[in-house]
């Protein structure tokens, strides 16, 4: 199996579904020449000329409006804001237009469009750069929300996304770019809605999303050492959740934890704790432990940026609070 | 698809037929405001009294294959953009045979098949939609044209600015049309926007530019034709100003405490689009008594049909949220 | 005491400030001559005059932002937002501007400003004038977040929000505007971060926001005739959020029911329930239920639409679910 | 507070001083890039060398009590503000006596007191604050203007357009000063505005624009005093273009693989503000060395200065979050 970088694996996606369908197109902010802030699309302007990868001057409402109105006209357009915290700006077309445009048609339109950003903290980029806002998209009916956190995965389902008639909102976290790992040969589709098992365990469940993910996997083994079996799973797609496989595993191991580098105050951690505690009420031994960002914006001095956002040791504590409990 | 003929004016049939179809719509609003103040319209609605020259002199110039978008202000332009009156009113209704099938309403009409995209019941909302649904059309080749209809207060809007801007930038075939009533909702053009004349909104990003007495159903036309052609023959976008009259409220029901009483009755008599036609067309009384009996019918029957129609399942609108 | 509208409440703290405070001023679309979408600074103009009663074109960005901007110049400005679906196009404004320019200025920055808008389902306007957004705002450090649902409260919350050195984003409900009650001769502050009791109640609490206040309280009363007893809690502030009060309820009661009108999915119920079973485990004698719409955009057609969004006898469901369960 | 007396353009004294103050902020950025590329800083950092005269030339003409927002690219406008370099660079390395006490950084730069409401890193996200501490000055009957930078690819962004729309319908206090570099990161004016000359943006609000050359400081200066004494006097605000080059890359370490290597290097040897004004103001190379030695000095100190700071506890940052 070949091995690719996060940053490559979606680059794949991209320009293998552009190579086999006209329809699909890629626009936003220097994504051209400079192949985006992150070069994810680097290489892809020589490849598919000026048309097809589409710089846009710096009007996120605009490119994100454009791309729903190419979609709506039967075009699969894959528009990229720059940064998460950008889709403020692009809010309204997402939320009040892309999500709803099929629904206030009565089934008339389809909108097969795909918002890509990126985000997360560990480089110091400051409050407006950083912040991790997957949890708005997932309050809002019409969308669907895919948080990727392994190559494999963020090829597959980006593929997945592009092929989907519904809008989607692509997350995908700036650390992990350069992370490797081995994918198949030709590109699978990942179903959206299906969670995966990263690690098997049977202690204690770790629900986790993004970075948050790999901190886990960390923290699962440093649990390992002291005696305890972890599950790791990470959704991959928010909305619609796999209630099922989560479920299904905290009723194995009686205990969960979720992290994700967003603020915990409202957070996803917050629905995923609610569908747990209601779903495997009388299976749990101990509360449900949330692991996320600290409540503050972020900080731009490196010390307190990293006090803010979780870490393996967050979600360690986190695991052994969780087992220090007495079940009944 | 090969380059579709262009009619650069309205012969004169066309013209009793556009008296005819204001007419229809005019009625068509007379009686949806009639119909709300008996109880019987949910929602929030917005007639377009006195800009029926506007809709359906833009909707004539268009091409099959074009399509349009629309604004919170849309019964006039649905109705010139085809759809049926029945399907319009039943939506109104909130029934299961109305052009959106009662998800909508008032302010979110849909006829796809038609070529209309959709009301949109936020400012600005649709102007995007146009620039990317003309850039696919230069995409693929096609020769069509995307059309946006908008209000002079909309020209304040963030949104506005960006649509317009990329679609120059990308000269891609849309038509931006905007329907000047100098007001949105109770604010006046002079406290809304810093300048006299909006078309020179359009000097900020270079697009073609123009104007038309929107009362004018002819001109509207002609005006709109050339900037059709100017579109579809790949120079770029075209912003059409239309002069125009809000005669009744903003809303059905606004008391407009904000506004001259005197200022919209000598609109009405001054301006009313469908008196300057039937004026020019030298329409008799008689000849126009049975126009009005004719397009009066088919609004009384929209509201048989509408009345008539199924109200959707309460669970129907778990439906249509995902393909 | 007097009485006074939902309406009038609000009227009564924004003029009663601008009489005392030549800083604090209003602005936003249509709010002069006409008194806003939904009358509620009607006569405010005659009073105050078009300088301090500020018509807005249709900016809301820049509306949200020129409030910033003052406030930063020691103004307290009281920005009207006609629509909550709106504020997706203030986003950028509040969640990257006004939330974080104190802690990105360490300190030197204070932002006293007052986003109010209103929402709420009930009158079929659809999907792009109905939604309920506000937890979106719990989710970003910085910002406070108020929903008051009597009278008294949302004169008095309006107040201290006015007179509060932080960005507050202050949801009104659309359907209650109308509504009537009693109010302090002189308007007394309510402190922010104070949840109030509406009902007491030893079988069960409900946590409930806005609208659902009301429904929650006609289902305690329903409830009550079928032997269950109700207390009704109103968080009243989102953010921050008295977490105390609504534990000590629950410990108390040991069954919980959180309700509120904006979709279920990551609504501000998921936080709440987060909170809850964390704090009060050991206490909780059934899962927590949560009441809210239903996983739609709001649609158009009356029936339709109040099957979407949730009333009394939801609530009253959620409530007999809940106490159907044993305890252990 | 009266009105201040006007001075319309720099004496010869001031003009020397001026260019210690180009030279100061240039050095300091080339620092700062040197002290990046070593590892020593954190975030995201964009010099804005080649527009020393911008930054200089604007707040020169500033009076006490005026108040700019800036940009991420705002170094210069820092230190042209009145921060001293200490505090700047000490901000730079996240330290607590860095200008906004390692909570900010490079894009996030503030100096209250001397009227720097800050830096913004979401693209036109100040330019609305300026239009409302305007209209605070214009309520309040207090003589003072808030001026606002941004690029040439912030004239795109609906905020843009909303901001000074507003402005302008509301004849606030206020100056929006746009340094036309050419570029928005790597995509060229040509690419990202279907316009020419932007100062035509202005016309969509009815503004009054000024253009001067950005290289020349002492044009700066004149314009920009021209535009706040406009805006002081209760006219209105004024858009200031201001045509200036970007000589290095976007950010700190852009390998600029999308632009002519030749077009910088041109730009460098005819269009440096710094060289265009040591030879009108016919500077010895010895009077230049010392001018050089002197800022160095201060540059070097204010790295000291930095590292010598102190780092800010991690739980600092659950501080400052409310008022
Ligand atoms: C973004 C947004 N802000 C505010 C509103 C409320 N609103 C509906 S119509 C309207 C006035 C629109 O004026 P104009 O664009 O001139 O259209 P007209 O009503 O005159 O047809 C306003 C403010 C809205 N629908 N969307
Ligand atoms: C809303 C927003 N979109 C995108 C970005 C990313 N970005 C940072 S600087 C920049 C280019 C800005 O160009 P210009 O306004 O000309 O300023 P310059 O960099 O030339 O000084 C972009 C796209 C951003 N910071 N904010
Ligand atoms: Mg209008
Ligand atoms: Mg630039």
């Amino acid at each position: 199996m070949p091995e690719l970088s996060y940053r490559e694996a979606v680059r794949d996606a991209l320009a293998t579904a552009m190579r086999q369908d006209d329809g699909v197109f890629i626009l936003g902010e220097d994504i051209a020449e400079m192949g985006g802030s992150m070069g994810v699309t680097s290489g892809m302007l020589e490849e598919f000329g000026s048309e097809r990868v589409r710089n846009t001057p710096i009007s996120e409402m605009a490119l994100a409006g454009a791309a729903i109105g190419a979609a709506m006209q039967g075009m699969r357009p894959v528009a990229e804001i720059m940064y998460e915290d950008f889709m403020t700006l692009a809010a309204e077309q997402v939320v009040n237009q892309a999500a709803k445009l099929r629904y206030m048609s009565g089934g008339q339109l389809t909108v097969p469009v795909v918002f890509r950003t990126q985000g997360g903290a560990g480089w110091s980029p400051g409050a407006q750069h950083a912040q991790q806002l997957e949890a708005w998209f997932v309050h809002i009916p019409g969308l669907k929300v895919v948080f990727a956190s392994t190559p494999e995965d963020v090829r597959g389902l980006l593929w997945s996304s592009i092929y989907d008639d519904n809008p989607v909102v692509f997350f995908e976290h700036r650390t992990l770019y350069g992370i490797k790992g081995e994918v198949p040969e030709k590109i699978e589709p990942i179903p959206i809605g299906k969670a995966r098992v990263h690690r098997e365990g049977e202690d204690v469940t770790v629900i986790a999303t993004g970075r948050l993910v790999h901190e886990s996997l960390k923290a699962a083994e440093e649990a390992e050492k002291q005696g305890v079996s972890v599950e790791v799973v990470d959704p991959r797609t928010l909305q619609p959740l796999d209630e099922e496989t989560l479920v299904a595993s905290v009723k194995k191991t009686n205990r969960a934890v979720v992290a994700h580098e967003a603020v915990t105050r409202m957070g996803f951690g917050a629905e995923v704790a609610s569908v747990i505690q209601y779903q495997a009420f009388d299976w749990l031994d101990a509360p449900i432990e949330r692991v996320g960002a600290k409540f503050a914006p972020l900080p731009f001095a490196p010390v307190m940026e990293q006090f803010i956002v979780p870490h393996s040791d967050d979600v360690l504590a986190a695991i052994m609070r969780t087992v220090g409990r007495n079940g009944d | 698809m090969a380059k579709v003929e262009t009619k650069t004016s309205l012969a004169k049939g066309d013209l009793r037929d556009v008296l005819r179809e204001m007419l229809l719509i005019r009625r068509f609003e007379e009686k949806v405001e009639e119909r709300f103040r008996a109880g019987e319209l949910p929602g929030f609605l917005h007639v377009a009294i006195g800009q029926e020259a506007c809709a359906v002199g833009v909707c004539r110039a268009l091409e099959d294959g074009d399509i349009i978008a629309s604004t919170h202000r849309a019964h006039g332009h649905t109705l010139a953009k085809g759809t049926h009156p029945n399907e319009l009113m039943a939506e109104l209704y909130g029934k299961a045979e109305g052009c959106s099938h009662g998800y909508g309403g008032s302010m979110h009409l849909y006829d796809v098949e038609r070529g209309n995209m959709g009301a949109n019941a936020v400012i600005g909302g649709g102007l995007p939609h146009v620039t990317g649904a003309a850039l696919a059309f230069k995409m693929r080749g096609e020769p069509r044209v995307a059309l946006a209809f908008f209000g002079d207060g909309a020209t304040n809007i963030g949104t506005f600015h960006e649509a317009l801007n990329l679609a120059q930038l990308w000269k891609v075939p849309a038509v931006f049309v905007l329907e000047d009533n100098h007001w949105a909702e109770s604010t006046p053009e002079s406290q809304h926007s810093p300048i006299r004349d909006l078309s020179d909104r359009a000097k900020a990003f270079g697009m073609k530019a123009l104007k038309a007495d929107g009362q004018d159903v002819e001109a509207v036309y002609k005006t709109t034709r050339q900037a059709l052609d100017y579109a579809r023959s790949g120079k770029g976008p075209v912003f059409v100003h239309l002069d125009c009259v809000r005669l009744h409220g903003h809303y059905i029901g606004d008391p407009q405490v904000y506004r001259d009483k005197d200022e919209a009755r000598k609109l009405a008599e001054t301006r009313d689009p469908i008196t300057l036609l039937r004026e020019k067309l030298a329409v008799s009384d008689e000849e126009f008594d049975e126009l009005d009996a004719e397009v009066t019918e088919i609004v009384e029957a929209s509201v048989d049909f509408a009345k008539n129609g199924t109200d959707p399942a309460p669970e129907d609108a778990l439906k249509n949220i995902y393909a």
